[in-house]
Order: C-alpha cells, then sequence, then structure tokens
C-alpha cells in the first residue's frame, strides 16, 4: 500500500514553513495521491467533483506557498476543474476529449505512484547505506589519490574543471597594470620647488613629502629633487642616515623653459 | 603465487581500494596463469565469510559489478564519535523521486523529469548531480537540446545495486493495481 | 559494549583511518566506564596477532602516535601493479583539467597547455593520448613548431556530443542554477 505522504521524509525545500500541510506535498500529484488515498478511491474511478473540491480546499490551506511551487499547484488545480466541468455537464453524446484528459489524469497519476515506489525502496536503501564506511588503509609509496570514475566523468566535472584552472591561472596571473595618465608631472613639481626654496631659503624635504597623502605626488616631488640636484637649482643635505633632508637654493639658476629644452636634448643625444 | 600469498594480496588490495574491485582487475595484477577468475571468486568468498563474523569489524559486498570492503552499519555512531564526523545528510523525498525516475527511465531529460513529477525539479537534479548520484549524458536530439542524465557508478554503490536491472520494479510492487469496487 | 562489539569497532576504527589512531582517542570514542585503556590494548594486540599470520594482507604496526594498518611490504610491488591498472579506468584531476584544457582551448599546444595550468604535463598528454581521448593535429607554425592538441570522437562518444561545438558554456554549466542547454 503507498501512503499518500511519507512523513518520515523530510522535505529539503520546506523552509520550516508554519502548520499548512505543505512541506507534506511536494508536488501537486502528491497531494491528488493523498487525497485519493484517504478517501479509499481507486485512481481508475476518480470522483472528480469530490477530489477537485477538496484539492482547492487544500491549496486555500497552503497560504505560505511559494510562488514557484504556487504555479505548478494552480496548474492541478485548473487541470481539475475543466474536468469536474464536464461532468457536470451532461453531454448528449460521448464526451471524447474529456475521457482522454481524464485518461491522462490517471496515466500521470499511475506513473506517479510508480515513482514513488520506487523512491521509497530508494529511501530504505538509503537509510543503511549511509552508515557504511569504505576502509582506508594506505600502501607505502603509492598515494592512491582520490580518482574518478571515467564512467562518472560527464560534461559538469569537465566544465568544473576547466572553471578551476582558469581560476587559478587568474589568481597566479594579475592583471597587468592599469596605465592611467599622470596627475602629477615632475616639471611642474620641479617649478614649485624651485620657487619655494628660493623664497623660503631652507625646506625640510621628508616633512613636506610627509603631509603629501598621494603616493603618485610624492614620487613625481622625489624625482623633481633629484632633477634639481643634477642640475644644481637647489642643494640637498642631511647630517646623518634618516635625519631631515634640508632643500637650499643651489649655485645654479633653475630656468624651467631652458632646463626642460636641455634635458629632452640631452636625453636624446644620450640613447 | 602460493595461496597464503593470494589471500593475502587480495585481501590488502581491497582494504586500500577506494570503490568496489573487479575480479578482472585482481586477475589481471595477480597475472599468474595459473589463478583464474574462478581462484579469485573462491579466495573472495572465503574473506566474505571470515568477515562475517559478529567480532570483525570489516564485511565484503558485491555491489556495481565488484567487490567492495565496508563497515557493519551499526559501528556508523561509535565511528562517527571516533573520527568527529557529523551524519551524512540524508536525501530528500524530491532527491529520491527524481532518482527514481532517472533510474528506471535513462536516459531522461529535465523537461520529462518535471512532467512526470509534476513539479520543478531544477535545484534537485543539481543536488544530485553535485553528489555525483547522476551525470549528463550527452543531449537530447530535439528542440533546444536538453541534457540527459543517467544514474552513475556511485548511485549503485550508494544504493547497494549490483547493475540498475536490481533496481526494484515499480509494477510489481504496486499491489492495489486492480481497481476495486466501491 | 559487549566483547564482539568492541572488537568489531577497534578493527573498523583501524582500517577507516589513514593515519596513526591513539589508544586515548579509542577509548574515548568507546565512552564505556567498563571499557579501560588496558581493555583497549589487549584488543589491539589480539588483532595485531591475528593479522601477523602469513595469508592476511594487513598488519597492525605501533608507531609514534598510536597504532597503524599497513600493508605487509612484499605486497607492495603487487599492490603497485594493481592500481596501477585500477587507475586506467579512472581518471586523475591532472587528467580532468588537461582534458578540459584540450576540450575547451583546441587546437592547443603543450607549452599553452603548461602555461594554463602552471606545471608540467608531459605525462597527463601521454596518457590522454593512449587513452585515445586526444590527438595530434598539425604543429604550430611558431619556434620548435609545438604539437597541437585536439579532442577525439572518442570525447565527443564519451561525453555523448555530436560535435565540439556542443560544448557547453562552462560558466553555465557550473554556476547556473539551471543545467539546461543553452
Amino acid at each position: 500500500m503507498i501512503e499518500g505522504t511519507n512523513a518520515q521524509i523530510p522535505e529539503e525545500s520546506s523552509g520550516g514553513g508554519p502548520t499548512v500541510v505543505i512541506p507534506d506535498f511536494i508536488g501537486p500529484l502528491d497531494l491528488l495521491l493523498h487525497l485519493i488515498h484517504k478517501n479509499r478511491f481507486s485512481i481508475f474511478d476518480i470522483p472528480i467533483s469530490v477530489i477537485c473540491d477538496q484539492y482547492q480546499e487544500h491549496l486555500r490551506a497552503m497560504q505560505s506557498l511559494v510562488l514557484e511551487m504556487a504555479g505548478e499547484f494552480l496548474w492541478m488545480a485548473s487541470w481539475l476543474l475543466h474536468l469536474k466541468s464536464r461532468t457536470l455537464l451532461p453531454r448528449p453524446s460521448a464526451d471524447q476529449e474529456g475521457e482522454d484528459t481524464r485518461q491522462e489524469l490517471v496515466e500521470r497519476l499511475l506513473e506517479y505512484r510508480r515513482v514513488k515506489e520506487v523512491a521509497s525502496a530508494l529511501y530504505d536503501a538509503d537509510i543503511v547505506r549511509r552508515c557504511l564506511w569504505e576502509p582506508d588503509v594506505g600502501v607505502k609509496g603509492i598515494e592512491i589519490e582520490p580518482e574518478l570514475d571515467w564512467e562518472d566523468v560527464d560534461l559538469r566535472r569537465l566544465a568544473g574543471a576547466y572553471l578551476e584552472v582558469m581560476e587559478r591561472f587568474a589568481s597566479t596571473h594579475p592583471p597587468p597594470l592599469e596605465v592611467t595618465p599622470l596627475k602629477f608631472k615632475v616639471e611642474d613639481k620641479m617649478r614649485d620647488l624651485y620657487e619655494r626654496v628660493q623664497k623660503e631659503k631652507m625646506l625640510p624635504l621628508l616633512r613636506f613629502l610627509d603631509n603629501r597623502l598621494n603616493s603618485e605626488e610624492v614620487v613625481a616631488l622625489v624625482v623633481a629633487t633629484l632633477e634639481l640636484v643634477r642640475l644644481g637649482g637647489v642643494c640637498a643635505d642631511q647630517s646623518m642616515v634618516f635625519a631631515e633632508i634640508y632643500l637650499r637654493p643651489g649655485p645654479k639658476i633653475f630656468d624651467p623653459e631652458v632646463s626642460f629644452r636641455q634635458n629632452c636634448s640631452e636625453e636624446r643625444n644620450g640613447h | 603465487m602460493d595461496t597464503d600469498s593470494l589471500n593475502a594480496f587480495v585481501e590488502a588490495a581491497l582494504l586500500t581500494s577506494r570503490g568496489p574491485v573487479s575480479i578482472v582487475g585482481l586477475t589481471e595484477a595477480i597475472g599468474d596463469a595459473e589463478v583464474g577468475e574462478e581462484l579469485v571468486v573462491e579466495v573472495l568468498e572465503c574473506l566474505q565469510e571470515l568477515w562475517r563474523r559478529q567480532e570483525r569489524g570489516i564485511r565484503l559486498e558485491t555491489v556495481a559489478g565488484g567487490w567492495r570492503c565496508v563497515t557493519p552499519p551499526n559501528l556508523d555512531d561509535a565511528l562517527r564519535a571516533f573520527h568527529g564526523l557529523v551524519a551524512k545528510q540524508r536525501l530528500s523525498q524530491a532527491g529520491l523521486e527524481v532518482l527514481a525516475i532517472v533510474g528506471y527511465r535513462q536516459p531522461v531529460t529535465l523537461p520529462e523529469i518535471n512532467f512526470v513529477r509534476g513539479a520543478n525539479s531544477t535545484g534537485v537534479v543539481k543536488t544530485l548531480l553535485d553528489r555525483g548520484l547522476i551525470r549528463i549524458a550527452g543531449r537530447k536530439k530535439v528542440v533546444g537540446k536538453p541534457f540527459l542524465y543517467r544514474t552513475t557508478k556511485e548511485f549503485l554503490v550508494h544504493f547497494g545495486l549490483d547493475t540498475i536491472e536490481e533496481l526494484p520494479d515499480p509494477e510489481k510492487m504496486v499491489i492495489d493495481e486492480v481497481p476495486e469496487a466501491n
């Protein structure tokens, strides 16, 4: 005998809903089978009208139905209503279409019942066989890695392996550095620094750099300082390692326009 | 290979293998013209008998076309306590239904599974694929080319079946098929 | 816990553990005030004696961390041969990765496979060639003229595909909820 519901089997999509019957019925066919069984009807001779009403009743109780699942239950409700309407309306001749639809319902119920039978046999097997452990004895010198049975390697495993490889590749090969236009030009910084040193006569470089938050600006300033020292526009001195670096006016006059032109030609000649 | 070595080898091969071991594989590895498959089967049956005793912590079963060592089910609680593992998750009713459909109608597509169950089975199919109980076996040559599903060897092992034909016959299980007068 | 169950549990715990098993761990898992460490040691020594016999394929040795199951060293060669044979019906993770790279990026050269995997794949490529899952399809016109690899018809048959174009988008296949045709 088949139980309309198998209370022992927990339903994964139940989600701990309220007191309604939802968790017990995992589909419209399941609910329908339950109703037929409860009323002790034969699948081959379902009083559509009664079943249809009871089905609707249950549906009303299942207010918490998830939208996706609701569709499945409503589809069955409309089917039953359709069948019921045909049984209520007396037809002069044999209603062939109605008979076919009714027959289809019977066949689907029978098929679903077979599925439930096999499922319950699998359930019994699952209970016992979940409790079995395989030995895990090693052999010295052989790494028995958990390999896949070739028969069970399918497209999904193939695709999964590919994604894994590509992910690993991406993580070990970071994308090339993004080249963004420079926000701070060395030339500008040279001009600013030179003018500032000329004006203030002494500039504590490290403290000056500390106030700059942008690392790009710091880099530009350091390069500008080195360049100015090289051209003699400023002098830099430091009393000891890690001590403050003081910039003072240098022996030469720094004319940005001239220097940059010179610089460029020097570079061209140098290479 | 003398009898003692043969026994020892078969036992060691079984205990160091994951999944069922085939008789052909064992015989081939022995590679001794004197040791045929019948003799290997004899050794296996001997071991099976030996391990059946109450005080043994291992059994020998035939499953998925081979022989496989497993612990007796009643030791599960103690072994879980020892290894510090929680119980394996049960299969849901929906999962069991999909397995039943794939099991005896394979190869089968998702729309076909949905139709038989009268309910959407997408998530369930995905879970079963992840658990390795079903696999994709190509595409059906119809509009949309949906994937075809089959049960795996792991399915046979998990449910203790030698071949898929051992799945219970639903026709024989249903006993009230004959309509009663009411 | 009665004597039979105790024996069975200790045997099962040893056989299902890869590393050494401690007496404390065993005694705790048994969790029976009547079963102390001395009794567990007794059971272990009994098993050790039982497994020492010539026709057994398993030994019990004491190591730093406790007691451990090992196969007798004289079976090493035979077991290596056996597991080597078994490996032929199976596919390692590395094999699966190379097969996936050739499948999705064909035609592809060995240096390219190595680059993507970040590991030398020479042996794996050879195994896949031997198994007829990939084939050589000419040489790439670059320095060294390396071989180009493609998948074979056998590959298509196994995965139930008609053409290589039917290979599904890997992202859709694994990440999507719906393992449906695209």
